[in-house]
């Protein structure tokens, strides 16, 4: 029936909701090129990417998963786990490090999948299992200690350059495009949708519901781990009990406020990195500012309400 | 008694109603019509005040009215039976009654003791005995209906409103209502009555309006409009001979083997030893009361329903313990009865939707071909004449008979051996039913099995060559032959239940 | 398993003597207190019941060395009954835990509380069943030899003040001064701080501290803190680390920016092995230590208190101190 | 978030009703089952479990998270979440502690009235703008703290109760069960009767099952919405400033973790966050199944602190396993 397409009226508001990151992130950079000292050199911009770049992997996997209607808390413990093993694993060379690491991801990632697959918990339990549980088990295979790395090709994918572009920056900026390719381009991004948008639809359909979900969890968990592994390069150190911190929060902003909706069906990818670098601008600027916590949490909260606000999805339907 | 005058609403993109006005007379019952998307839900949701009309204005007994909210409307007496049985599944029967109104005790706590009492007094009244503290969810759609319109006319209503209440009904239930529509209408209650189905129209309606792209078309006293005229009226073109698409003569049905046989399908008190089998080019009715266990079947070949015992072969070959992946590349494609839960993928695009299930085959190591996408769209939205404004159309958007071709487009595009159709035209307009009906000819013609569940007894019979009927989860019988009528249908029903 | 130091690390254990925590002040007009002031009877600690609540997770060198002393002391005495539990940085855990140990019957709680406030329902839970509470490391604020028996700890505002001392001595007493706090709402950090800023104020006051921002007593925050403080203050003469964790998160900020050892003068206080390594390898200026070796002194003032000698009732440790001058000699007895 | 999960299917009419209400009582209480279950064990093993001492310490110490818990349910039995209860219960803390220097009144009416103040903003954003609870309640949890940082001079300054009165309501006992016990056990009763006997209870339940319906119903769903993040914000703040009567100060290192920890105490009761279902009674099992939990770790003595974490995520996912099967054996059978 509907051969509509009527002039759209509401053209002006849809791109506002469409672009209003991109629209915030400018706003913060034009107030900081005026009131900020020494904002606008190359090395700033290098350093609030390098912090970004492990907030903006873990949002990348945080997306898939919000995609497919699900939640995963259990990036933080993750993260800690791959850089509890880094350390154990590193006499055996960079390679074999960051393999065990991985493998940590994997295996959390299988869990978490068959926990919501197949066991058909909600999401946000499954993986507060793994929340608690995963951090306490990465302090104690660190024995508690922080643990200093010196392997210097460990210590060059967090702090080295590559043609002048920082090493985790590079990594970060591929698996960007990794993902948006996954996602666009491929079978399982399709997937990953239909589920979003109506899991019984697409398990009726015929479409291997399960095996997609399990893999978005390993997914999302290897990305974790390898964020964790990146911040034990860029650190220099491994501390179990501190890498990856509350970082679940900060990843879920970083994919809410890009525009991807919690209900699933659908997943922005830039606007993540946007959503992931519009928090770290607003931490820069508070820190430049040299303002305390509890103005910063408060700036926090209220950008955040502004830009998720601003992109909300209109219900039509 | 309850008028609009000039009414419009218009949501982005779409002027769902235009310039609408439409009367309401004391002791009428005035039937609402029109295709799918025509307007007639968002009429009655401006009516009892879910949405705000953009112009125009609303009078009620005499005065101009204004209702903010649904409660609004129903503090001012008018009750409604919205589209889709709008309850509370987790919640228990009397509970869903009488929400927003349960009785209090003196200490302004509900009584539950009287609720419940009372509850089971009133739905007595109209056939549904189940326990009334069982969650709403736990009984059959058509319970649910009665649940619904229960609550509707018990308030003291001066109005009701009836959008679509017939659709999962049986007909007993069915005969229950009009029950109630009569003495409604003799105690001077206005009632408006949208249904597709153009035979109840016609048995109980006074007057009827209709809408056409958001306007009105003909306002008027039904019994002086020919049906014909009604249809063409709706469609916008003229209609010709019978509303039924199917075609009369039965095709040859070879004596190949069947594509689908179906053997001593069992699940837990559900399903009863439950055999039958379909050859190419066949269509299988599977009849029976609602509630009888057509829709699990069909699951449960489909791989989404747990089996016990029994199984399912496709060309001959067993699948073992179907699952819907392993159903699906085997042949089967099923189409479920609810199509906004199971069916359709409402925040994707139509070609999305369609290609959903193909993908590995549009696709190479994995990465989807765009070419070989749209050719398949493109096929698919030109034969089944999906009206869209694009391929990239949301399908939440359509109207539903067009939902339900995308979903059928998805189910042809696997190529599949067998169709399995839960209730492929309920909720669908005349024009779109009869093309959906056409098509389902046009499939069998082409060599696939079709099992078609329908609860309108006249579909199965003019669409199947032979009819399955089941009775709580058992079959009954098989009716063969171009002979079959309603009657016979009832009959098996009705002595199943007798064995 | 095999870690990067494996075959190397061979000597790195350290002999439990050294760097033993010392009194501070025997000075003799000290409050003291008695059995008999507190109420109680006398008893022998081998077969006591002794409670041990830590507050963080052993997840830090400070915390491990902590409750590892505290454990290693009891089994050199023969304690045989010693329970110890772990409130995982939440202070209401903390709280039930040490309920919970008096519930079940100990006669002598060490408590190395997460916060300095808060412990009423505790002191009136204790005072009831007469057990004495040792608090270490941090002091809580309640009358000592009625709601808890003794402190045994460092001086924080004292450590702040001679972190001052050497940051003022190592910029010559003039500069600008960015400190790294701690987590914010620990009494460790506003100790620390205004120790600090107070003594600055005094002796150098051409010293300017231009940035205050939190690293959470974390490595990485300081290092995030540090790395955009680089950015906007490039001009930055000296950093204040409240722990050590965070001082050496700002000396990988200040390699990365490509800066030498010793451009920016590192002072940061609690002793930890790593932070006096940085000494060594001239990237920090000096480091006051904060002793987390409390089991021997609490053990022997418990002894004497439960055998009837008076003990004072604010045991202040001396905490060394680590320089150019002694940092490699005494790098062996950092923790 | 709100993972669609098959709540109702259509089950056989003719199960006798009342093996179906036995079935659904364990499935419901399943958490109450492995309460039982888990102190039985600890009776027989432990010997200080059973004092009554350790039990009124563990009510003692469930009382604030049981407030928490008890609003989080009625939040989540809409299909929504308020991840700000941790802040909020902090913020309540330090402003009793605070607000104790002018009474025992203003010790609670400050608390609540900033705290149910916060939570009709959650609720309004809610109900109004169609903005996800998650992330709502999201910012407020970043705000609620920094409100707190801001007045306790970034939460250095900590506040001493000032009131006797208020402190003994902490501290004090009726029957050898601490006054916060008994204050609480009226909450949790009223909070009962409030879901199951009144009209608003009712209305939470439709809210949650279908958000659609119920307004089609004429609920007044953003009301109801509004309400029940009023009472959890109200609720927090209730729980903050009991725990400062009890610790004699508006301790300000509090409350992290605490929304987590009450939501997993709401579904380890059984509730779904989809919704629709669930009992308060379930969430009373969950807390004190947590609350137990943590004792026993305790009762066993000397576990290293890392240990005792993966203990707990273990032991959470084998709950909620348990509890899904339970679910599922009832839909089977
Ligand atoms: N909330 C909404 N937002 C946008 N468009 C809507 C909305 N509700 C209805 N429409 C559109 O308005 C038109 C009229 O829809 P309506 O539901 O009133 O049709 P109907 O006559 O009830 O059809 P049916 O017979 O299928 O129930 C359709 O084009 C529909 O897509
Ligand atoms: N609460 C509900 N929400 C959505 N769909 C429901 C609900 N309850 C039942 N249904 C659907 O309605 C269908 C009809 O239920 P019923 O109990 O009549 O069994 P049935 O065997 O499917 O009936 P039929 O033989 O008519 O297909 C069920 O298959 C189920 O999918
Ligand atoms: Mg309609
Ligand atoms: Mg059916």
């Amino acid at each position: 029936m509907t051969t509509q397409v009527a002039a759209r009226p509401a053209v002006n508001l849809k791109g506002l909701s469409q672009y209003g990151v991109y629209l915030a992130i400018l706003l913060l950079v034009l107030y900081n090129i005026f009131f900020t000292p020494y904002f606008l050199t190359w090395s700033n911009l290098r350093i609030q990417l390098i912090q970004v770049a492990p907030i903006v992997i873990v949002a990348l996997g945080m997306a898939l998963v919000i995609g497919t209607e699900g939640i995963d808390l259990s990036v933080g413990s993750v993260m800690a786990l791959a850089a509890a093993l880094i350390p154990l694993y590193l006499g055996y060379g960079v390679v074999a490090a960051i393999l065990a690491s991985l493998v940590a991801g994997v295996v959390v990632g299988l869990i978490n999948g068959v926990l919501v697959a197949r066991v058909g918990l909600q999401p946000i339990v499954a993986t507060l299992a793994l929340f608690v549980g995963g951090r306490g088990l990465a302090v104690v295979i660190s024995e508690g200690k922080l643990k200093d790395v010196r392997n210097p090709d460990l210590i060059y994918l967090g702090s080295g350059d590559l043609l002048g572009i920082p090493v985790l920056v590079w990594i970060a900026a591929a698996l960007v495009v990794v993902v948006a390719f996954l996602v666009r381009r491929t079978v399982f991004g399709r997937r990953l949708l239909a589920i979003g948008g109506n899991r019984p639809a697409t398990e009726l359909a015929g479409l291997p519901v399960k095996r997609v979900l399990i893999t978005v969890y390993v997914l999302c968990a290897v990305l974790a781990s390898i964020a964790g592994l990146l911040s034990v390069a860029r650190i220099q150190s491994s501390d179990a009990s501190a890498v990856g911190l509350l970082i679940e929060l900060s990843a879920i902003t970083a994919v809410v406020v890009g525009g991807t909706p919690l209900t699933g069906g659908k997943v922005r990818v830039l606007g993540t990195v946007a959503g992931a670098l519009l928090m770290q601008l607003v931490i820069a600027t508070m820190i430049k500012h040299n303002l305390q916590p509890s103005t910063t949490e408060m700036v926090q909260a209220v950008i955040i309400l502004i830009a998720v606000y601003v992109a909300r999805e209109r219900k039509t339907r | 008694m309850l008028e609009v005058l000039d009414v419009s609403k218009i949501f982005p993109g779409v002027r769902a109603l235009d310039r609408v006005s439409f009367r309401l007379a004391a002791g009428e019952v005035h039937a609402l019509v029109g295709e799918n998307g025509a307007g007639k839900s968002t009429l009655i949701k401006v009516l009892t005040g879910v949405y705000q009309p953009d112009e125009g204005e609303l009078r009620y007994q005499g005065e101009k009215a204004q209702f903010g909210t649904p409660m609004d409307a129903q503090h001012a007496g008018i009750s409604t039976i919205y589209q889709e049985v709008n309850l509370i599944p987790q919640m228990s029967v009397a509970h869903n009654l009488f929400l927003g109104r349960e009785p209090r005790n003196r200490f302004g706590l509900l009584d539950e003791k009287r609720m419940h009492h009372e509850a089971r007094e009133i739905l007595a009244g109209y056939g549904v005995t189940a326990d009334v503290k069982r969650q709403l969810g736990t009984l059959a759609l058509g319970a649910q209906q009665m649940v619904a319109l229960a609550r509707a006319v018990m308030i003291d209503a001066k109005v009701v409103i009836m959008d679509e209440p017939t659709s999962s009904l049986e007909p007993r239930e069915v005969e229950t209502l009009f029950g109630i529509i009569r003495d409604l209408h003799r105690r001077g209650i206005g009632i408006i009555y949208v249904s597709h189905r153009l035979d109840e129209l016609y048995q109980i309606c006074d007057a009827v309006t209709i809408l056409r792209d958001g306007r009105v078309v003909h306002t008027g006293k039904l019994a002086e409009l020919e049906r014909i005229k009604l249809v063409s009226l709706m469609l916008g073109r003229e209609m010709s001979g019978s509303f039924s698409a199917f075609k009369e003569s039965d095709p040859e049905v070879s004596d190949a083997p069947p594509v689908l046989r179906a053997r001593g399908l069992t699940s837990r008190r559900k399903l009863h030893d439950i055999s039958f089998e379909v050859r190419p080019g066949e269509v299988v009715g599977l009849g029976g009361l609602l509630g009888a266990g057509r829709s699990e079947t069909i699951k449960a070949i489909g791989g989404a329903y747990p089996l016990d015992s029994g199984d399912v072969q496709v060309d001959g070959v067993d699948l073992k313990k179907p699952t819907t992946v392993r159903a699906v590349k085997a042949g089967i494609a099923v189409q479920p009865e609810d199509r906004k839960a199971e069916g359709i993928i409402a925040g994707l695009s139509v070609r999305e939707n369609i290609a959903l299930a193909v993908l590995p085959q549009l696709s190479r190591f994995g990465l989807v071909s765009d070419a070989k996408i749209d050719a398949i769209v493109e096929k698919y939205m030109t034969r089944l004449r999906i009206k869209a404004s694009g391929p990239g159309q949301l399908v939440g958007d359509l109207s539903g008979g067009n939902q339900q071709k995308v979903l059928l487009a998805r189910l042809l595009a696997t190529g599949p051996r067998v169709l399995l159709l839960d209730e492929p035209t309920r909720g669908i307009d005349v024009g779109a039913k009869a093309e959906v009906q056409s098509l389902i000819d046009e499939l069998a013609a082409e060599g696939l099995g079709v099992v078609l569940v329908s609860s309108d007894a006249e579909e199965l019979i003019e669409g199947a060559d032979r009819v399955v009927v089941l009775r709580d989860g058992v079959v009954v019988g098989t009716l063969t032959g171009a002979e079959v009528t309603t009657e016979d249908l009832m009959a098996t029903i009705a002595a199943g239940g007798n064995q | 398993a095999k870690s990067e130091d494996d075959g190397s690390s061979a000597g790195s254990g350290t002999p439990a003597s050294a760097g033993a925590q010392v009194v501070a002040s025997a000075s003799s007009g000290a409050a003291t207190c008695t059995i008999d002031q507190y109420g109680g009877t006398k008893l022998d600690l081998k077969t006591a019941k002794v409670g041990f609540s830590q507050s963080e997770k052993e997840a830090n060198p400070f915390r491990i060395a902590e409750t590892q002393s505290i454990k290693d002391e009891a089994a050199k005495l023969g304690i045989t009954n010693l329970t110890t539990t772990n409130a995982n940085s939440q202070f209401n855990k903390q709280i039930s835990d040490v309920e919970q140990m008096i519930d079940s019957g100990v006669q002598l709680l060490v408590i190395a509380p997460l916060n300095s406030d808060g412990w009423d329902s505790v002191f009136a839970k204790a005072s009831a069943k007469k057990v004495p509470i040792i608090t270490i490391d941090r002091k809580i604020n309640a009358t000592p030899c009625k709601d808890y028996l003794t402190f045994i700890g460092s001086d924080f505002a004292e450590q702040g003040k001679r972190a001052a001392d050497e940051m003022a001595k190592s910029l010559g007493n003039k500069g600008k001064v960015a400190i790294l706090l701690g987590a914010p709402g620990n009494n460790v950090t506003t100790l620390r701080t205004s120790g600090f800023k107070d003594e600055i104020a005094k002796v150098a006051p051409d010293i300017k501290i231009v940035f205050e921002q939190t690293g959470n007593f974390a490595r990485e925050d300081g290092q995030k803190v540090t790395e955009q403080l680089l950015q906007s203050n490039p001009d930055i003469n000296g950093i204040y680390g409240e722990n050590d964790e965070m001082a050496l998160g700002a000396i990988t900020a200040l390699k990365g920016a490509g800066k030498k050892a010793g451009d920016v003068k590192v002072v940061s206080i609690d002793g930890t092995k790593g932070a006096v390594q940085a000494i060594v390898d001239g990237w920090a200026s000096a480091v006051i230590e904060s002793n987390p070796r409390f089991g021997p002194l609490s053990f022997a003032t418990a002894q004497k208190f439960f055998g009837g000698e008076p003990v004072d009732q604010d045991v202040i440790i001396s905490d060394r101190q680590y320089g150019q001058d002694n940092a490699k000699a005494d790098l062996a007895s950092a923790y | 978030m709100t993972m669609t999960l098959p709540v109702a299917t259509p089950e056989d009419t003719r199960r006798t009703d009342r093996t179906d209400r036995i079935v659904e009582i364990v499935q419901r209480q399943g958490a109450l089952a492995v309460l039982v279950v888990v102190v039985l064990i600890s009776f027989a093993t432990f010997p200080n479990f059973r004092s009554f001492d350790n039990t009124a310490t563990i009510l003692v110490a469930a009382a604030p998270p049981m407030l928490i818990a008890l609003g989080m349910t009625f939040v989540i039995l809409t299909g929504g979440i308020d991840l700000s209860v941790g802040s909020l219960y902090v913020l309540g803390g330090v402003l009793a502690a605070w607000a104790s220097q002018f009474g025992f009144v203003t010790a609670f009416a400050v608390p609540l009235l900033v705290c149910g103040a916060i939570g009709v903003a959650n609720g309004l954003l809610i109900a109004y703008t169609r903005m996800a609870p998650f992330i709502v309640t999201l910012a407020a949890l970043l705000g609620a703290r920094g409100l707190m940082r801001a007045i306790s001079s970034e939460g250095s300054a900590t506040f001493l109760v000032q009131s006797d009165a208020f402190r003994r309501l902490g501290n004090g006992s009726f029957l050898d069960i601490g006054y916060q016990v008994w204050l609480v056990a009226g909450l949790v009763v009223l909070g009962i009767v409030l879901l199951a006997r009144t009209r608003f209870g009712h209305a939470v339940y439709a809210v949650g099952g279908s958000e659609d319906a119920a307004a089609l119903m004429g609920i007044a769903v953003r009301r109801t919405k509004i309400w029940v993040y009023v009472m959890s914000g109200l609720l927090a703040g209730l729980a903050g400033a009991i725990n400062a009567a009890k610790l004699g100060s508006g301790v300000t290192v509090l409350g992290t973790g605490m929304e987590l920890d009450a939501i997993a105490a709401v579904v380890i009761g059984g509730t779904l966050l989809t919704g629709g279902a669930g009992t308060i009674a379930g969430t009373i099992a969950g807390v004190l199944l947590l609350g137990v939990i943590q004792n026993l770790i305790n009762q066993v003595g000397n576990v290293n602190s890392n240990w005792q974490q993966v203990i707990s995520g273990t032991f959470l996912a084998l709950v909620v396993v348990a509890q899904t099967y339970l679910v599922k054996l009832r839909r089977v059978s």
